[in-house]
């Protein structure tokens, strides 16, 4: 059971290496990988958006898509047929070229991160040496992507939506990024694999300080990577329409909408991967830990949008260049201070309570010297 | 496997091909955004060229620091500094002849002087290449490479700070 | 190395000729600034397939590296510097900014 | 006596009060009076078991040196003997009252703390003068008391009559001092000693050398001239009537004029030597005496009137002195200090009631100021020679002198005796008896502040003459006296001659002004050469303005014409000159050094011109011809 989506494949390339030479069985694993993350990928966007309406309509009292389907079940088929034979519009303005490529940019990164995503145990399609560095790398190709979309569109709205974007992926990537590095200082590796191997036996780093820290950091960045709620400047209606992708419509729409959401699960599954033990757990298997764990940081995203509000530009950066980065700077340290004082060990109280304090006392800090400044009282000595 | 062998070396030399192709379009479109996304594909490319010579960590780096941090930056300062559209501007200054004339005179003079050469240092690539791990890197950068590295750090803190007071707007008096 | 040492070298050296005319033709700065690019990847590329086959092949990466991070650093100080002089002079064309001129 | 040097003190409260009133009356403000007042009563309570001392018999003399001058020292001190200490008696009692008096009649004045500090500097002048031992510091503080006369007669600088007023009285008296000076320096060099004690002995020294004594007291008398407003540089004391009254009262009439009488009495021994000077002093008195009387007959002003008088009185005092009776002119200036002061406060007290100076609008007040009137009447009384009143037995004194002198003189003053009952009366009457001839005036008594010394002063009129007359057997004059047995013969003759030329006066003014001012005008046009001449002041002020002030006048415009012109002139020439010089300098380095230095600069932009072709200021052509050079170099290089 554990191993099943493993035999399939060894399966699949067992029966093309009878039949054709040795070098096409390579090609076979290869596309057999590719083949079910390109499925997987849509598969999981689909659905998100059906769970996201359902878990909000709840959130809200209310019950969300019943109607297409048992529970709604079809109703992504339904909206993805939509989708597709929507009128296809493209500004007279626009830059053409731009304008169509813009949304295969955006979903093309976000598709290329599950290659390193473990979804268990050797279940990895492309187990990269540098795995979390292209993770990162991959998925900052984005932003290229929304300048173009944003750029292309010939729209001022998209093109404050874009800036916004922009400015706020490449300040969030960089506290994502060093709440990674604790990480990589305990693991020794960039290999996904790895990292979550060295997370066996309830050796999850969420449990330790550090990682516990890391982890919300790097899960709130990455919500606001991805550009969801309550980050979802760069799309706020109330402000800018849809920002960057006000012009597009159609399975144009679809395409950033399905970036989105992919956006979404890969860096819950990222999250899960580094810090919630990936596939590790008892029982299960370890594909389905790793699905349990994953919709459960989507399921808080879900939360996070349907109960927060937005944030206002100038809290957003202070938030990560303030508040994150600084801290996520301190966690460096202290995963330092807990790997010498841990001596191999994965808990010893005093590697426990040391970095603990520390970071106790950097958030109490940090919390001290960004209090907004609150302006006196105002007295109107005329009304009285 | 020649065949796999085969078909690498045809992507190899198509990602060159296209880079070419992408390099002279950020040099020449008239359309800076144009020429900026065309740069970003050419440092796309190029990193694959790293990957597909074992340096994975350095392609990797590649497209973090330049295709997500240099082209953002320079895709930012496109739309900050405005004329975006404006197309009837020239992008070529009048002497792009006489450029054109020492640039081909340079790749035709070391060309086929590069093409002459038979004595490059040839290694096997199926013996055993001396693959860089990440820790290597690491290792050496704290060790070997150190000075260096220590330069880099403080001149990327200038630089940060240089940066920030040189476009920080004049607070108004 | 899968592909001959020279091609590559080929394919650099055009690169950088590129780069080169970009460089002096280019009208507006931070076109000039992409060509630069350019020119620092032509360099990279050749650095790293030395590397490959050289008998110290860290020496080769560690460069590519620095200049990487050099190239960052350059490309942050002149945008900010194009950034200034769009403010003062409302233009990037280098054939308007000719105040050393004379 | 311990007490002595206490002496020192007489005058330094007053100077403190002026310091701080001077310094700190913005923040004391009406508290200044009281400052003042207290300083004057510190003053008065230190010098009176003083005076005490010295009438039991001691006489306290104190000094130090201050200027050692080749063997001589120049000595600052103190000495109070009989004379200082009549002067103390009556400076430091009318002072203060007159201080208080100046409570009321000053309120409500904007410069409130200004005027006391001035009457208290006054006052440090005045006893300073007093108990000074020497010339040198006499005349210092001479010369302070001079200056407050300037400053309190041009109180009300705002009005042009008292800014000229002050100047007139700065100016004439300086005339007068410039003389004391001169005598100063005369008795150093004839004596060798400043020092009122050592004069006398200095003087039966040089007794040899008359002229020098002559020349010396009469410089000496100069001061005397100027301060005492005896003729002829009397004319500033009527002018000076434009301070306020408190100040005519104090300075005008009790004691700074009075100084210059105390003078004399202090160089008394050298007049005593010189029978010329005497003499001199004796004319120059009578001369005043009889000459400020017939001017105080027509004089219309209150104010002026008793300017006159007081003038005139002061003439008695000189004439006393001339006539060889010492005793009795400084005895004439205590009760004159008395009932002046207390003419001029109830002078001062009419026009702060009725608001105004001129006889002609006044009449009929006795009735609503009582108090005033009355106290008028008994000094009017007592500067009339009516016994018992003071003015009678010190005036009998002094006619008494003059009988002894000589006839001339004794005529001249009977004369002023008739004159001045006359005047006084006429005075009067004009004021306070008849109907008032301006409805427009509604007077009103003043308050008590102003009545209070009044009557002190009318109390001190009737008694201060008795000490001096022979029902106190002349005690007075045996303590100026003191050492020297002298006879006092009464002349009953003389004593019944001035009260009937007294009485006369009087009745005469009731006479003529009982029913207004109709029988007097009458008079005058019957008499109208004399009333011209009284008027008219006897022309002298017109007299200074032909012969003095115009030629003065002519003279400065001379010598401002010849500095314009010729001084000027010389100035200008000189800055012409330097003018074209540097023309010249200046044509030669413009056009011969910038010349050079601008051809060189031209020279080096002609060379420019050429080179700077090659700076084209496009960054990419210099990197084009580096990157060229570069390729060009390298395939030679290479090659």
């Amino acid at each position: 059971m554990d191993q099943m989506f493993v035999n399939i494949k060894a399966a699949l390339v067992g029966l093309s290496d009878k039949v054709f030479p040795d070098w096409v069985g390579v090609l076979v694993s290869i596309a057999v990988s590719i083949v079910a993350i390109a499925l997987l990928g849509p598969l999981i966007m689909m659905y998100l958006t059906l769970i996201e309406r359902k878990v909000v309509a709840r959130m809200q009292n209310r019950i969300g898509p019943n109607r297409v389907g048992k529970y709604g079940l079809l109703q992504p088929l339904a909206d993805g047929v939509k989708m597709l034979i929507k009128e296809d519009i493209v500004p007279r303005n626009a830059d053409k070229v731009l304008h169509l490529l813009a949304p295969i940019l955006i979903v093309a990164p976000a598709l290329l991160v599950f290659a390193v995503l473990p979804f268990g145990r050797n279940m990895t399609a492309v187990d990269l040496n540098v795995g979390i560095l292209f993770f990162a790398a991959i998925s900052s190709i984005g932003t290229i992507g929304i300048f173009m979309a944003a750029w292309g569109s010939n729209n001022k709205f998209s093109v404050l939506g874009g800036m916004r974007s922009v400015a706020q992926m490449i300040s969030y990537e960089i506290p994502m990024v060093m709440s990674v590095v604790p990480v990589l200082l305990a693991v020794g590796s960039l290999s996904t694999n790895a990292i979550v191997e060295a997370q066996a036996d309830w050796h999850w780093f969420v449990f330790t300080p550090w990682g516990f820290l890391g982890c919300v950091i790097f899960f709130l960045c990455g919500v606001a990577e991805c550009n969801r709620s309550p980050f979802d400047l760069a799309e706020a209606e109330s402000e800018i329409i849809a920002g960057f992708h006000t012009e597009y419509s159609g399975m144009k729409f679809a395409l950033f909408y399905m970036a989105e959401f992919m956006s979404a699960f890969t860096i819950s599954g990222m999250t899960t991967t580094l810090f919630l033990g990936g596939w590790q757990g008892p029982l299960l298997p370890s594909w389905l830990w790793f699905f349990l764990k994953t919709y459960g940081l989507i399921f808080i995203m879900l939360w996070f949008r349907a109960t927060l509000p937005r944030l206002r530009v100038d809290q957003l950066m202070a938030l990560a260049w303030k508040f994150l980065l600084p801290l996520s700077l301190v966690n460096i340290v202290a995963t330092c201070i807990w790997h010498f004082l841990s001596d191999e060990a994965f808990f010893t109280p005093a590697a426990f309570l040391v970095p603990l304090a520390l970071l106790v006392f950097s958030y109490w800090g940090l919390m001290k010297l960004n209090q907004p400044y609150m302006p006196e009282k105002r007295v109107y000595p005329l009304v009285d | 496997m020649p065949q796999l062998e085969f078909l690498i070396k045809c992507g190899v030399y198509g990602l060159m091909g296209l880079g070419i192709i992408a390099a002279v379009g950020a040099v020449l479109l008239p359309n800076l955004f144009h020429a900026g996304l065309a740069l970003a594909f050419v440092l796309v490319t190029i990193a694959g060229i790293f990957m597909s010579v074992g340096a994975e960590f350095l392609g990797m780096v590649q497209i973090l620091l330049y295709v997500g941090g240099v082209m953002t930056l320079i895709i930012y300062t496109i739309m900050l500094t405005g004329r975006l559209g404006a197309k009837d501007v020239r992008a070529q200054n009048r002497q792009g002849i006489f450029a054109a004339i020492a640039a081909g005179f340079f790749v035709c003079w070391i060309g086929p002087l590069i093409l002459k050469t038979g004595a490059w240092p040839q290694r096997e690539s199926d013996s055993a290449p001396p693959l860089l791990s990440v820790e290597d890197l690491g290792m050496s950068l704290m060790t070997e490479y150190v000075f260096p590295f220590e330069v880099l750090g403080v001149l990327l803190f200038a630089v940060l700070i240089g940066a920030i007071v040189i476009a920080r707007q004049d607070r108004p008096s | 190395m899968i592909i001959p040492l020279e091609h590559v070298l080929l394919f650099s050296l055009i690169l950088f000729a590129i780069g080169m005319v970009g460089v002096l033709t280019r009208r507006n700065a931070i076109g000039i600034l992409i060509s630069i690019e350019l020119l620092l990847n032509a360099v990279n590329v050749n650095l790293v397939c030395f590397s490959r086959v050289s008998e110290d092949p860290m020496a080769g990466q560690m460069f590519a590296f620095f200049v990487i991070a050099l190239a960052a650093a350059a490309a942050a100080v002149g945008l900010a510097i194009v950034v200034a002089i769009y403010r003062t002079r409302n233009t990037v064309q280098t054939d308007e900014i000719q105040l050393l001129k004379w | 006596m311990v007490t002595a040097n206490l002496a020192y003190l007489i005058p330094l409260f007053p100077l403190l009060a002026f310091v701080i009133n001077i310094l700190f009356g913005r923040y004391v403000k009406d508290k200044a009076c009281w400052i003042s007042v207290g300083a004057s009563a510190l003053s008065c309570g230190i010098a009176w078991p003083l005076i005490v001392g010295v009438i039991g018999g001691t006489t306290y003399h104190h000094d130090f040196a201050w200027l050692a001058l080749g063997g001589v020292d120049l000595k600052f001190g103190y000495l109070l003997d009989p004379l200082a200490a009549t002067l103390l008696f009556v400076v430091t009692l009318v002072g203060t009252l007159i201080q208080i008096y100046a409570i009321g009649y000053m309120k409500g004045e904007a410069r409130f703390s200004r005027f006391f500090a001035y009457l208290s500097l006054f006052m440090f002048g005045m006893l300073g003068v007093v108990i000074s031992d020497n010339f040198l510091l006499f005349f210092m503080c001479w010369e302070v008391m001079g200056l407050c006369s300037y400053l309190l007669i041009g109180f009300y600088s705002e009005k042009d009559s008292a800014a000229n007023a002050c100047k007139k009285a700065f100016l004439t008296t300086r005339v007068g001092d410039v003389g004391f000076l001169l005598g100063i320096l005369a008795l150093f060099t004839l004596a060798g000693t400043l020092s009122f004690a050592e004069l006398h002995d200095a003087v039966e020294l040089n007794r040899d050398s008359q002229l020098m004594i002559t020349v010396t007291a009469l410089l000496l008398f100069c001061g005397t001239i100027g301060k005492s407003a005896q003729v002829p540089l009397h004319v500033w004391l009527p002018d000076a009537m434009e301070g306020p009254t408190p100040v005519s009262a104090l300075i005008h009439a009790a004691t700074m004029v009075a100084a210059g009488v105390f003078l004399v009495a202090r160089a008394y021994p050298l007049i005593e030597a010189s029978a010329q000077a005497a003499q001199v002093i004796a004319i120059v008195g009578t001369v005043t005496a009889l000459t400020a009387a017939c001017v105080a007959l027509t004089a219309t002003d209150i104010k002026k009137v008793l300017a006159y008088s007081t003038i005139s009185q002061l003439g008695y005092m000189v004439a006393a002195m001339g006539c060889g009776a010492m005793v009795a002119g400084i005895f004439h200036l205590m009760t004159h200090a008395f009932f002046k002061a207390l003419l001029f406060l109830g002078a001062g007290s009419v026009i702060h009631g009725t608001g105004t100076q001129d006889l002609r609008e006044m009449g009929g007040l006795f009735p609503k100021m009582k108090s005033t009137a009355w106290t008028f009447l008994i000094a009017s009384l007592a500067i009339a020679g009516v016994p018992p009143l003071a003015g009678f037995w010190s005036k009998d004194e002094i006619l008494l002198a003059a009988h002894q002198y000589g006839n001339l003189y004794y005529y001249a003053l009977s004369l002023t005796a008739f004159l001045t009952a006359f005047y006084m009366f006429r005075l009067f009457v004009l004021t306070f008896l008849g109907k008032p001839r301006n409805p427009d005036i509604h007077a009103h008594e003043s308050p008590k502040s102003m009545t209070g010394p009044l009557w002190v002063l009318a109390v001190g009129s009737i008694l201060v003459g008795l000490p001096g007359s022979f029902l106190a057997h002349n005690w007075f004059q045996d303590f100026l006296n003191r050492g020297h047995e002298v006879e006092h013969p009464v002349n009953y003759t003389v004593m019944i001659t001035s009260i009937a030329l007294g009485l006369a006066g009087i009745a005469l003014a009731f006479l003529l002004y009982r029913g207004g001012l109709g029988m007097g005008e009458k008079l005058a046009r019957s008499l109208a050469w004399p009333h011209r001449v009284s008027m008219n002041k006897f022309w002298i002020d017109e007299a200074y303005a032909a012969w003095l002030v115009r030629p003065w006048h002519a003279l400065a415009r001379l010598l401002f014409g010849l500095d314009a012109k010729v001084v000027d002139g010389a100035v200008n020439g000189t800055g012409a000159g330097t003018l074209g010089g540097s023309r010249v300098s200046g044509w030669f380095d413009k056009y011969i050094i910038d010349g050079t230095v601008n051809f060189i600069a031209a020279f080096t932009q002609f060379c420019s011109d050429i080179f700077r072709l090659f700076q084209t200021g496009f960054i990419q052509n210099y990197l084009l011809i580096v990157f060229a050079a570069v390729v060009f170099i390298l395939y030679f290089g290479i090659r």
